[in-house]
């Protein structure tokens, strides 16, 4: 049955072929996973509109060309609630809508719990921002942004040596896979640099009084905080903190940007530091198109995960035209091949992880706005 | 000194969330105490509230005091609404359909909350402004000040017209026999009405106290701190005002002590084993009075 | 011989004493009634005797057996049920079920054959099912018995409550008021059915009742209570005659 | 003879909806989204038959039966992950899984003998936050917030039939539990317990009873999540996740266990075919919880009742 309906697809692509040889862009379906709906529904659509950015783009200068072929890309969008239990059922959705390669999922979680299929399927998987390790552990599974332990280091690396900073406070969400993560990989290369994790406090997803882990912190001979979390998180702990008079300069993840939305006072985030591979407010010529494309169609500011979709969109341009096809066997293998010149890392290419290498950028907020630390 | 000031300033952590736990939970008891019904969507209420003050002081550019009072009344009309056609249908209905329902609230609230106002966090500023004081190197925040005062003030106020008024006996009447204080003339619909009304105004001051201190807008924000204060409301007695007021501040210095030195993690299991422990040896709380149901 | 031996049993509420000092002594196979006014404490000694309050003194006795201490499922076994005043019965389960569920410490088979249905749940069920068919024929529901109890109309219930209360199969049975909310000719027909289950059942029955041509027509023995203690004792005839009960039904 | 008849027909079904399904996926006419949807469905259908015990027939609002699905699914996942072959653990997962679950029922229990009605809805949403932050915080066993991971997945539609026959199983034992003496006893506490007492029922021993067996159920349903999914976080062993399966339990008409089937199916299937829509879906739950409750307890409803015994009374006479 099954290898029938291969056998007449094929025949009738191949009279395609035949017939229109140089016409009609055939399409190449990307199968984009993630919350639209939810608690974290603003990540799913900063991705799907960062990638409808990218594939607006590619198709308006012509498409991809694989061999004598040309291809439209086109997005096929699931919403997975960022939850666990639906992200497989996203997934099947997207692949009866014949998705030729995956982009998601873009939570962690509900990334690792498609991959044992799309293993199973072979197919090519990229997430724009599922930042956990376990994400990328099969063959056929590559990775955009950072990874947690990365940014962890890079933050560690750059608070110590850089910064001059020995004693360190960290405040933490232990229910957070992402938080955590970076928690634990930074507080041990600050320690193996010789500085001194003086606190390390921790909180759960959803809580919004952070007074009692401030008080402590207060009560310790620490010089910075250190937040990895996200930017709701972090407008209540700076927040709280001036409340309670602490002045300590405030570190964080990429999970910050956003946070001048969600502040009432941008005085409270005045002068803190986040690691960020992307910042819209830069004055470079493809940030800028990119920023500007993406105000004129959604009225919005992109922020990284709008970046790490648009990179990973053109991260599939690459693997195909490497691969000179659009199969996802192939596509995978010339992965290792590619450099990508994108909006969060130029170039970007990827490891035998299957992570993207590229550079960790510091931003800082000043005068109330996003800019690269210098 | 050092461990003694750090413990000083985390009871008053406990007493700046305790006292946000008490004004919900003086809504809390006041409702079941009368009406014998627990009110999953009490928290929701607050969350109206607190959504309602946006409303009007952000996108009505209405003057703070002025807004105040009308998200107060809103509060009460959706309070009393709620409780027309969701709770006085059941009112003879088994106990079960009545939780039932009132979950069902909640989560209408909720999800319509979340349709209307979108699932992203909306920054608030607070519009209550009042300097922090320091005392003895303590430095406490001007709007726990505000909290603990409107509660105690809530507190006294609730005792006096439940004591001293022709409403406030009737309500008593109700809560010890809905049959017979209809018998005496006692307009029982009505009393409970203003039993919502009433509980529904505490949660419309409880969520402009709670948007005040934490500044963030969020569909589900009444849901923990409402489940939270439910528990301090049985842990100072349900039904009882003071209880409600006591358990309140007890629990918020629990929850608070407990993140400080015991586990932030285990803090919430810590908060509702509270709960069942209190429920297994005291159920009827602390300052409560327990009723022998008649055979 | 004496079934049912009471004791000096006392009970009070918040020091309000609304049982005092309480002996009763009944025979088997006696039908004895227990009369006074509202709030004379009578359904306070039912409760007592069921085991559904603990005695703040006091015994009671039943063949021998202390049941003071006892919890209500256990004074069940132990054979003594009853009925309430206010119709207590299994309202979402049919009138068939109600009366099974009484048999349940009567005709026993463990968990797995409830869970497997195996044949001796089926030879056990088949027996529950003649037993409770026979008792409620007893109490003319038989063509009722797929019928929701709580849409019987309100004398058939009353019935009913009875009904289950016998499938316990006790030595003593306990009716309050059974005769409340019924016409006389309904009245009628219950002592007569009354009268029919002592001898069918062979049961001691003591009974709260308000309508003194009952408590007259059926009654061998009656207790008076007034404010929790007792004011008489002693046949109908005499205890009805009695001007201290007399005053204390009507008033000064 | 009319008894057996019901008795056949629900065989015919049982067989039917299994010919059906592997005729389907074998066929391949299935989609991959139909599909990836079996399992669910079975698993809904357990944990609703299993909730439908203790809140429709023994009468208690549970608020906490995620917490009893988690302890299974975690306990289970153990066992899964132990590296014996599927045939061995699978068994053994679901059986370890349903125990562990089992005892948690009778630590809830223990309130259960004490407490009802309102309070004790609030105990099982206190024990399923507890449950949570436990799970949260034992990172050595449970792999903590990140969740415990690389379960194998034994409990696709691959293994359809061992989760089929694992539902019916759920279902026939319930159903048969219902019509006996001890569920007799369990629906007389339900219906009153005081007078349950005087029968001489045991209430605090059927209540635990039905608390523990439920658990059990539910523990085995969080095993097939387990071995669905891969990946167990106890964010999604939440109060919502508890609320979703009362729905079921409310919608499928409270102590019907066909009622209760047939809602988790739908519960299961329509929001998938309505993708998107998730925002509303929990508003619709929402009012189906109060709409239901409204209606049961409506003039309307009681109208309905007589008439229905109104024909009843018709026939015997």
């Amino acid at each position: 049955m099954k290898r029938t309906a291969k056998v007449i697809s094929m025949a009738l692509a191949a009279t395609m072929v035949f017939s229109t040889s140089a016409m009609a862009a055939e399409t190449f379906i990307i199968g984009g996973i993630g919350p639209t709906t939810g608690a974290a529904a603003s990540y799913g659509t900063s991705v799907k509109q960062g990638a409808e950015i990218a594939i607006a783009e590619i198709n308006g200068a012509g498409g991809v060309t694989v061999g004598d072929t040309t291809y439209e890309l086109a997005l096929e969008w699931a919403d997975d609630e960022a939850s666990e239990d639906k992200a497989p059922q996203a997934y099947n959705t997207v692949m009866d809508a014949g998705a030729n390669a995956i982009m998601g999922c873009v939570t962690s979680g509900a990334c690792i719990a498609i991959t044992s299929q799309t293993y199973q399927d072979g197919i090519l998987q990229i997430t724009p921002s599922g930042s956990a390790e376990g994400c990328i552990e099969n063959d056929n599974a590559f990775r955009i942004c950072f990874s947690d332990p990365e940014q962890g280091v890079a933050m560690a690396d750059y608070m110590v040596e850089t910064m001059g900073i020995s004693k360190i406070a960290v405040i933490y969400n232990v229910a957070d896979e992402y938080s955590s993560g970076i928690q634990e990989a930074f507080e041990a290369e600050v320690a193996a640099k010789g500085g001194e994790i003086v606190a390390s406090e921790a909180f759960q997803t959803n809580d919004v009084d952070f007074n009692a882990q401030l008080t402590s912190i207060k009560n310790t001979d620490a010089e910075a905080i250190y937040v990895p979390a996200y930017y709701q998180d972090a407008t209540y702990i700076t927040k709280q903190a001036g409340e309670l008079g602490m002045s300590l300069p405030f570190y964080g993840s990429d999970g910050w940007d956003g946070v001048l939305g969600t502040v009432t006072d941008a005085s409270t985030v005045e002068g803190v530091i986040f690691t960020s591979p992307f910042c819209a407010s830069v004055e470079d010529e493809k940030v800028v198109a990119f920023v500007s494309a993406y105000e004129e169609a959604y009225g919005a500011t992109p922020d990284q995960f709008a970046a790490d979709a648009y990179d990973c969109v053109y991260t599939f341009k690459a693997a195909m035209e490497q691969a000179g096809s659009i199969e996802s066997e192939d596509m995978i293998a010339a992965m290792p091949e590619i450099s990508v010149s994108g909006q969060t890392g130029d170039p970007i290419t990827f490891d035998a992880a299957g992570a993207a290498v590229k550079d960790v950028k510091f931003v800082t907020i000043k005068d109330g706005a996003y800019t690269f630390v210098e | 000194m050092a461990l003694i000031t750090s413990i000083l300033e985390q009871l008053l952590n406990g007493l700046r969330i305790g006292s946000v736990y008490a004004l919900i939970a003086l809504g809390y008891t006041m409702v079941y105490g009368i009406a014998k019904m627990i009110n999953f969507a009490h928290g929701d209420i607050i969350m109206v509230g607190a959504y309602a003050l946006y409303v009007y002081v952000s996108l009505l550019k209405l003057p703070p005091v002025l807004a105040v009072i009308l998200t107060i009344i809103t509060c009460s009309v959706i309070g009393i609404t709620i409780e027309k056609v969701a709770y006085k249908p059941l009112r003879k209905a088994q106990p079960l359909a009545v939780l039932i329902t009132a979950i069902g609230v909640s989560y209408l609230l909720q999800n319509l909350s979340l349709l209307i106002f979108k699932a992203t966090p909306i920054p608030f500023g607070s519009i209550i402004k009042v300097p922090s004081v320091k005392l003895a190197g303590l430095n406490i925040s001007g709007l726990t000040i505000v909290t603990l005062v409107v509660t105690v003030a809530v507190m006294v106020g609730l005792t006096l017209f439940i004591n001293r008024t022709r409403m406030g006996h009737a309500m008593l009447a109700v809560s010890e026999d809905k049959g017979a204080a209809e018998l005496m003339g006692i307009n029982v619909n009505r009393t409970i009405s203003v039993t919502f009304a009433i509980g529904s105004a505490l949660a419309a001051v409880a969520g402009i106290l709670y948007i005040s201190q934490y500044e963030t807008l969020l569909p589900t924000l009444g849901a923990l701190p409402g489940i939270k204060a439910f528990v301090a409301a049985v842990l100072g007695g349900i039904g009882s005002i003071p209880g409600a007021m006591f358990g309140g501040i007890i629990l918020g210095i629990i929850e608070s002590m407990s993140k400080a030195y015991i586990s932030t993690q285990l803090s919430d299991a810590i908060v509702f084993s509270v709960l069942v422990v209190v429920l297994l040896v005291k159920p009827s709380g602390i300052l409560g009075k327990l009723k022998a149901e008649k055979v | 011989m004496t079934l049912l031996e009471v004791k000096n049993l006392g009970i009070s509420f918040g020091g309000l004493r609304a049982v005092d000092g309480l002996n009763m002594s009944i025979e088997k196979g006696a039908l004895v009634g227990l009369i006074g006014p509202n709030g004379a404490g009578k359904t306070t000694v039912f409760n007592l005797l069921t085991g559904m309050y603990l005695p703040s003194g006091g015994s009671i006795k039943l063949e021998g057996t202390e049941l003071v201490g006892k919890s209500p499922a256990r004074i069940s076994q132990e054979g003594v049920a009853r009925t309430f005043q206010n119709i207590r019965l299994f309202s979402q389960m049919t009138v068939m079920d109600n009366v099974k569920a009484a048999l349940h410490n009567k005709i026993k088979y463990n968990l797995a054959a409830s869970f497997l249905h195996t044949p001796e749940y089926r030879r056990k069920e088949r027996e529950m099912n003649e037993r409770a068919r026979e008792i409620l024929q007893v109490f003319e529901l038989e063509q009722y018995v797929d019928y929701k109890a709580s849409n019987l109309p309100y004398g058939k219930q009353r019935k009913l409550e009875i009904a289950r209360a016998l499938a316990t199969d006790p030595k003593l049975l306990l009716l309050d008021e059974p005769a409340a909310g019924m016409n006389p000719n309904e009245t009628a027909e219950l002592m007569e059915t009354i009268e029919l289950i002592r001898e069918k059942f062979g049961v001691t029955i003591l009974l709260i009742e308000h309508d003194m041509k009952l408590v007259g027509g059926i009654c061998e023995y009656l207790y008076v209570l007034n404010f929790g203690t007792e004011l008489a004792h002693g046949l109908p005839e005499e205890v009805l005659n009695d001007p201290q009960v007399i005053t204390a039904y009507l008033g000064e | 003879m009319k008894k057996y008849g019901k008795q056949i027909l629900y065989m015919v079904i049982a067989v039917g909806a299994y010919a059906a399904v592997m005729l389907l996926v074998n066929m391949g006419l299935l989609s991959r989204q139909m599909t990836s949807l079996i399992i669910p469905v079975c698993m809904n259908i357990i944990l609703a038959v299993s909730l439908c015990l203790v809140v429709g027939f023994l009468g208690e609002l549970s608020l906490g039966h995620a917490a009893f699905m988690s302890i299974g699914a975690y306990s289970g996942a153990l066992v899964l992950k132990s590296g014996l072959p599927v045939v061995v653990s699978l068994p053994l997962a679901v059986l370890v899984g349903g125990c562990c679950a089992a005892v948690l029922g009778f630590v809830v229990g223990i309130p259960v003998l004490r407490l009802k009605g309102d309070y004790l809805a609030i105990v099982t949403l206190a024990f399923g936050e507890i449950i949570k932050s436990v799970f949260n915080a034992a990172t050595p066993i449970t792999g903590g917030a990140g969740g415990m991971k690389k379960i194998p997945a034994v409990t696709t539609y691959k293994n359809f039939t061992f989760v089929y026959i694992l539902m019916l199983l759920v279902i026939l034992l319930v159903s048969y539990l219902v019509n006996s003496r001890h569920g007799r006893a369990i629906c007389a506490i339900r219906d009153n317990y005081i007078a349950a007492e005087t029968i001489g029922i045991k209430v605090s021993r059927f209540k635990t009873m039905a608390f523990v067996i439920s658990a059990f159920m539910a523990g085995m349903g969080g095993v097939i999540y387990a071995g669905n999914i891969g990946i167990l976080k106890p964010v999604n062993f939440d109060y919502n996740t508890s609320i979703e399966i009362l729905v079921m339990v409310v919608l499928g008409g409270m102590g019907n266990i066909t009622g209760s089937i047939i809602a988790a199916l739908l519960l299961t299937v329509l929001p998938e075919m309505l993708r998107g829509l998730s925002n509303y879906r929990m508003l619709v739950y929402a009012v189906v919880l109060i709409a239901m409750m409204l209606f049961n307890n409506s003039p309307m409803k009681r109208i309905l009742v007589e008439k229905k015994n109104m024909r009843q009374a018709a026939k015997i006479q």
